[in-house]
């Protein structure tokens, strides 16, 4: 039978000075090496304050804006270029402003694609996990479930369901696009996971009498970090492109309920497009750079865990 | 030395490969040469540049993340500086290569005939009749029980011991005067490994060509090579013949290693095995001067190492880098620390 | 090999009978009935419950199912409400115009997406390559529907190059009409080509960068291959070959972008009859719609599956 | 007395195939082998790559599970998983993997890694854990100030080692050493043998060696398993398979294994050409119409061959008749 080690051979003091050293030794955390990263990378910094600053002004702006009186009809105030009448950036044909609206419309629009994004990244990345690590049956399972629903034309489905359904909101909406969205991640994270499970850190794990949910969230997860982070970052982009064409085409938010998509649908009209493009240009310019920004966030994000492309310095 | 049967003569061959923007020497100053109906075996543990060495002559590097210097004399032009162009007519046809993994090495889309023969392609002119002849004759030679199934297989139908036997077909299909094999068996079981180094050994009889096997196991070159070069850190710290090398090892790396490994009179629970000293230093911080495995042979004294080590010959065709052998002798184990 | 596909279309069975399921509880669940566009609008109520009450409105549900099923294999995908026409025929015309604009952006997609990810690969690192995979990147990020808009205000409107609604010009004929097909389809087929050239790009860019450090490329370079040939015989070959599978997801992709496409456009295809029908309460013609649509998609999948089967010898079915 | 009997343990692998995914074939890869592992030993399991030599290990320790047959640990079967949690198995059985970048975990610090089946298996007090784990690295020559790094900021060699200090954390009865140098240099596979052996002379510790080496697994084993196509060959101690094999798989494998000896070796090329030669012409007196090994059968009190009854005779009597 094996002796167990005596314990005393270390003080306290001892200990407490080699957990000093070894600290002093210790490699730095992966915030510290993306916070460096961002800091390296100039545009990146920019677009980094760009998304955060714009997302917070958004969120906070439209507390002290009217949105009913905003979304009032005013004759008067028809199509009034940018510029005038206090109308920043101008009016649409019901003489409401397209500043206020924007705004408003920007935070229902960022606000969808930031849940959609929490939801339908959340249960990928545990459908994936999932579906990845326990193999077998329950992996054939959840892969005909995937089959099934990548054959399911999407747009159509969820135009069909907000028909359906009557009294939808936005938080409503947000779930009906998440039972669309959650795909494309589940198989990006199902094959990382698939290979990391083979590897034989996994087998060590299972041999050191670790459960399976916490090989899986504590120890597989972590390695895949990078990947989740970069994936979500780059469904945040996509997605705000979800809601946007829907409402677009108009099936996306209730009618009055402003929106990025509902102020673009204003090209619509063949004179809006060309004559007022106020109406609609600011909006679909603000999706371009937004999207633009974000993603190279997520390009950021994804060299700072490919230790060999980083650009700060090490 | 017979000039006559030199097939390829390394002069002072340096490779440096770039790495955060400067260049680290993986191979320096090696001087080599080999012989028609000889095989020289370059042996050295992992990162020691020996297959560097090896893509060096063949001039399979990028020239924009690698600094080649010296000369490598085959048939009379330094294959170093010689053009992209006039190196295709060399490669393949006059020197053939053997890698190290078998799958990897053959392009998984295309059937075994067509990788064999596209070495025919660009070095004969033979017709496409020929060509599937001697497709099937090569096989024959390398061993191949059923050469006509096996020409119009795809690799991942082969087994490991099989690839590499096609592989071998690639290097000497145009009957090259030089092959260059590395680690030719080390992803092979050990019998498939025999068989392999059967099949070289009967090709070069058959064809009077000069192999320069490149291996981590002094097994394989005891019982395979005529000569020896041992590398450590890029450079060639002890050559000779097999019998002088293994036979009387002078550099005390090559003592150690011959030391280290497991001896079968050892008993089990508590004889323990040799073990050098440290580890060898990553490439960036390789100390660029001085005797590069001083620090790993700490009971010599440091005067006995050479400044800048050079080539001694201490007995005819045997020679080893630095003077410090004369110093080496082992200590009882338990001295040895570690 | 017959045996594998018949295999994955045997698997495919359930799958579309769930499909169905889906789309007829979903037909169900919207407002109206089929009844309401075939009916004379002056009958009673009593009338129309009669109607009702024949045509099995109020079977169980798995009934009505039924029947409705047994209708589709007898090629009767019923009535549309708006157009006073059977779907089938009213599905038929839309779908050769969508037929005509997909094939002509898979065409422009596959003849863009080609060189670029070759060359860009082939130039890994160079001007060319960061040129590319910035416009990749540029691409990849902006909502489809906004490139489309933006597209058609700037060449549509701006500079007038390009019609902006339709299919064919009403006025064209002979060989007019083929060319005026063309022109209509030239702006939507080449806007949704730069944006589905995207993915196929980075894939074709990554392989050919990873055959380019393989050691069989190694190999074929110990052999004494020209440069120029080992692109050609070992890696643009490679590399293509797992490109063709992406033709048959390639359609699912089309299929979803021909809603916004041809919105955007008023072009007369099944993803503007789908919309109309939506907007109208058509229903008969938008189950037909998502049926269609989830067995086309059922169709490139399997498409994908037996060309990488074809192309690569490693998974070659047999 | 033996820590783990094994009884005509087989692992077959399903084919699955045809219109419902049903299995219409398997994979034998471990097809009925028995062998006990002694207390204190080091027990060698050899074969050639695809022989079940791996798979072996691997269902000794739970990783793979078992179509038939039993293995036996203090008299308990642990094939089934209950069984192996019931009686805390893992605490007493380990592993070493072959690859070592691998068998780290790239994202967790060292003090995590080896204190792993220690939080599993007992709770210790924070302080405490990271004494153990601080005495586990000094065990294995590693310096304390490796507590916080990753993997890969070590070397191969430090890394088997970091591998092995898991495996001992919990002071385990046997480990599972599945070709734990077969990746490593020379120099550096010696210092990794020597602190296996240290550590079994320090804490007792079985092993189940695998390999392919024969020249490590002569220097690490008393007795030694050949393992060929999921069946046992033969069977016996060091002397007994080194000096006097029978088995012309065991005779092939010995005469393949390249020597240092220079001088010999025109020698040695002949004799493993003669037997290479009787193994092409006589390989069906060894093994059965499908081509796997026989049943075993004793030739000694430790020895144990793969062959028939009159073929055995045949050889056990030339080999007197030569003696």
């Amino acid at each position: 039978m094996a002796v167990k080690t005596n314990q005393a051979d270390i003080s306290p003091e001892e200990l407490q000075r080699l957990t000093t050293e070894a600290n002093q030794e210790a490699a730095p955390s992966s915030t510290r090496i993306l916070w460096n990263e961002f800091k390296a990378d100039r545009p990146a910094l920019i677009s980094l304050i760009i998304v955060v600053g714009f997302i917070l002004f958004v969120m906070i702006a439209p507390i002290f804006i009217n949105s009913e009186k905003m979304m009032t009809t005013n004759i008067m105030a028809y199509l009034t270029p940018p510029m005038e009448d206090h109308f920043l950036l101008g009016a649409d044909a019901n003489g409401r402003s397209i500043a206020l609206q924007l705004i408003v419309g920007s935070r229902n629009s960022i606000g969808i694609a930031i849940g959609l994004t929490l939801i339908s990244s959340t249960f990928g990345i545990a459908w994936g996990l999932i579906s990845g690590y326990f193999g077998g049956y329950i992996d054939w399972g959840m892969q005909r479930v995937y089959d099934f629903m990548m054959m399911l034309p999407m747009t159509m489905m969820i135009i069909v369901l907000v028909t359906i359904i009557h009294d939808y909101n936005s938080i409503s909406l947000t779930f009906i696009f998440s039972i669309f969205y959650w795909m494309g991640t589940s198989r990006l994270i199902r094959s990382r996971t698939l290979a990391e499970t083979k590897k034989d850190y996994v087998a060590a794990s299972i041999t050191s009498g670790t459960g399976s949910w916490k090989i899986i969230f504590k120890e597989i997860m972590p390695n895949i970090s990078s990947l989740i982070i970069v994936d979500t970052t780059l469904s945040f982009a996509e997605n705000i492109g979800v809601e946007t064409g829907l409402s677009y085409l108009g099936f996306g938010l209730p009618p009055q309920t402003p929106s990025l998509g509902t102020l673009i649908a204003n090209a619509n009209d063949p004179n809006n497009i060309t004559q007022y493009w106020w109406t609609w240009l600011p909006a679909a310019i603000e999706i371009i750079i937004l999207c633009l920004a974000i993603s190279y966030i997520g390009q950021v994000v994804s060299r700072a865990a490919n230790a060999s492309q980083r650009r700060a310095e090490k | 030395m017979n000039e006559e049967n030199e097939l390829l003569k390394l002069t002072d061959v340096s490779t440096a490969f770039k790495i955060d923007g400067q260049y680290y020497p993986a191979v320096s100053h090696v001087d080599l040469e080999v012989e028609k109906d000889e095989i020289l075996a370059i042996v050295g543990e992992s990162g020691c540049g020996k297959s560097t060495l090896a893509t060096t002559i063949m001039g399979l590097h990028d020239p924009q993340t690698t600094q080649i210097s010296g000369q490598a004399v085959f048939a009379g032009q330094n294959l170093l500086e010689m053009k992209e162009e006039d190196l295709n007519d060399i490669r393949g046809a006059k020197i053939g290569m053997i890698f190290q993994d078998p799958l990897s090495a053959l392009n998984p889309l295309k059937r075994i005939e067509d990788q064999i023969s596209e070495v025919l392609d660009y070095h004969t002119g033979m017709s496409s009749e020929e060509k599937h002849a001697r497709v099937i004759e090569l096989l024959n030679q390398v061993g191949i029980l059923e050469p006509q199934r096996t020409a119009h297989q795809f690799p991942h139908e082969l087994s490991g011991g099989m690839r590499q036997r096609v592989i071998i077909a690639i290097a000497i299909a145009c009957k090259p005067d030089l092959i260059i094999a590395d680690e030719p068996t080390t992803a092979l079981d050990v019998t498939i490994q025999a068989q392999i180094l059967d099949v070289l050994r009967d090709i070069q009889a058959e064809n009077h060509a000069g192999i320069i096997l490149i291996t981590h196991d002094l097994g394989v070159v005891a019982e395979t090579a005529d000569e020896v070069a041992v590398m450590y850190a890029g450079e060639i710290v002890e050559r000779g013949t097999t019998a002088q090398v293994f036979g009387d090892p002078k550099h005390p790396y090559t003592r150690s290693l011959l030391r280290s490994m497991p001896q079968g009179d050892m008993d089990v629970l508590h004889d323990d095995l040799y073990v050098i000293a440290g580890s060898v230093p990553s490439i960036e911080k390789m100390p660029q001067t001085g005797d590069k495995f001083a620090p790993r042979i700490p009971w010599i004294k440091a005067s006995a190492h050479e400044e800048e080590p050079t080539m001694h010959e201490v007995a005819p065709g045997h020679q080893v880098r630095c003077t410090c052998y004369q110093d080496f002798y082992f200590q009882r184990l338990e001295d040895v620390d570690q | 090999m017959w045996k594998t596909i018949l295999r994955r279309v045997l698997i495919m069975i359930p799958e579309i009978i769930l499909l169905s399921i889906l789309v007829f509880l979903l037909a169900k669940a919207m407002p109206g009935d089929p009844f309401t566009g075939s009916i004379n609008p002056r009958s009673s109520a009593a009338q129309i419950e009669h109607l009702k009450q024949i045509n099995g409105l109020y079977d169980p549900w798995y009934q009505q199912y039924w029947n409705w099923v047994v209708h589709l294999f007898h090629g009767d995908l019923g009535q549309s409400y708006q157009y006073h026409e059977a779907v089938s025929n009213l599905i038929g015309d839309r779908a050769v115009n969508t037929l005509w604009l997909s094939a002509f952006t898979m065409v422009l997609t596959y003849m863009l997406a080609l060189p670029l990810g070759l060359y860009a690969g082939k130039h890994e690192g160079r001007l060319p390559d960061t040129v590319i995979r910035i416009y990749t990147y540029v691409t990849y990020c902006i909502p489809f529907f906004v490139i489309l808009v933006i597209g058609l205000w700037i060449f549509g409107y701006v500079f007038n190059w390009f019609p902006t609604t339709g299919s064919v010009s009403p006025t064209a004929h002979g060989m007019g009409v083929l060319s005026s097909r063309l022109e209509h389809i030239l702006l939507p087929g080449l806007l949704g080509a730069l944006f589905g050239t995207v993915n196929i790009v980075q894939y074709m860019r990554s392989e050919v960068i990873d055959a380019k450090h393989s050691d069989y490329v190694r190999t074929a370079r110990s052999k004494g291959v020209p440069n120029k040939d080992i692109y050609k015989h070992h890696i643009f070959r490679n590399s293509l070959l797992p490109i063709a599978a992406f033709g048959g997801y390639s359609i699912t992709g089309l299929l979803n972008g021909s809603i916004f496409t041809e919105t955007i456009f008023s072009y007369p295809g099944m993803g503007m009859l789908f919309i109309d029908s939506i907007n109208y309460r058509d229903y008969t013609v938008i189950t037909a719609l998502v049926l269609m649509f989830g067995i086309l998609n059922l169709l490139g999948t399997l498409l994908s599956d037996i060309i990488l089967g074809i192309v690569d010898p490693r998974i070659r079915i047999d | 007395m033996n820590l783990i009997e094994i009884r005509d343990l087989k692992v077959h692998y399903p084919i699955r195939s045809g219109f419902l995914n049903r299995v219409t074939d398997v994979v034998r890869a471990v097809d009925g082998i028995s062998f006990d592992i002694k207390a204190g030993e080091t027990y060698g399991l050899v074969g050639e790559s695809g022989s079940g030599k791996s798979t072996t290990g691997k269902s000794v320790v739970g990783l793979e599970e078992v179509t038939s047959g039993s293995i036996k640990y203090d008299g308990v079967d642990i094939t089934k998983k209950s069984a192996r949690k019931k009686i805390k198995y893992n605490e007493n059985v380990q592993m070493i993997f072959q690859d070592s970048l691998s068998s780290l975990n790239p994202r967790k610090r060292i003090i995590d890694i080896i204190a792993e089946p220690l939080r599993n298996f007992e709770k210790l007090s924070a302080e405490d854990e990271k004494i153990r784990v601080l005495q586990l690295l000094e065990t294995v020559g590693l310096n304390p100030d490796s507590l916080y790094k990753y993997p890969h900021q070590f070397s191969g060699g430090q890394r088997q080692r970091i591998g092995i200090a898991r495996a001992v954390a919990t002071n385990p009865q046997l480990i599972i050493a599945d070709e734990p140098v077969s990746a490593l240099d020379l120099s550096v596979q010696a210092q990794v043998l020597n602190f296996m052996k240290k550590i079994q002379r320090e804490f007792g510790i079985s092993y189940l060696f695998i390999s392919h080496d024969l020249g490590v697994v002569r220097h690490m084993c008393q007795n030694i398993a050949i393992m060929n196509k999921g069946r046992l060959v033969e069977v016996g101690t060091r002397e007994d398979i080194y000096e006097h094999p029978l088995h012309i798989y065991t005779k092939r494998l010995l005469a393949a294994i390249p020597e240092v000896d220079v001088a010999h070796r025109e020698e040695r090329m002949q004799k493993r050409l003669e037997i290479e030669q009787v193994y092409q012409q006589e390989s069906d007196q060894y093994y059965d119409e499908e081509g796997l090994a026989y049943p075993l059968l004793q030739v000694s009190p430790t020895h144990f061959v793969a062959l028939p009854e009159d073929k055995l005779t045949q050889l056990t009597g030339e080999k007197r008749r030569d003696a």
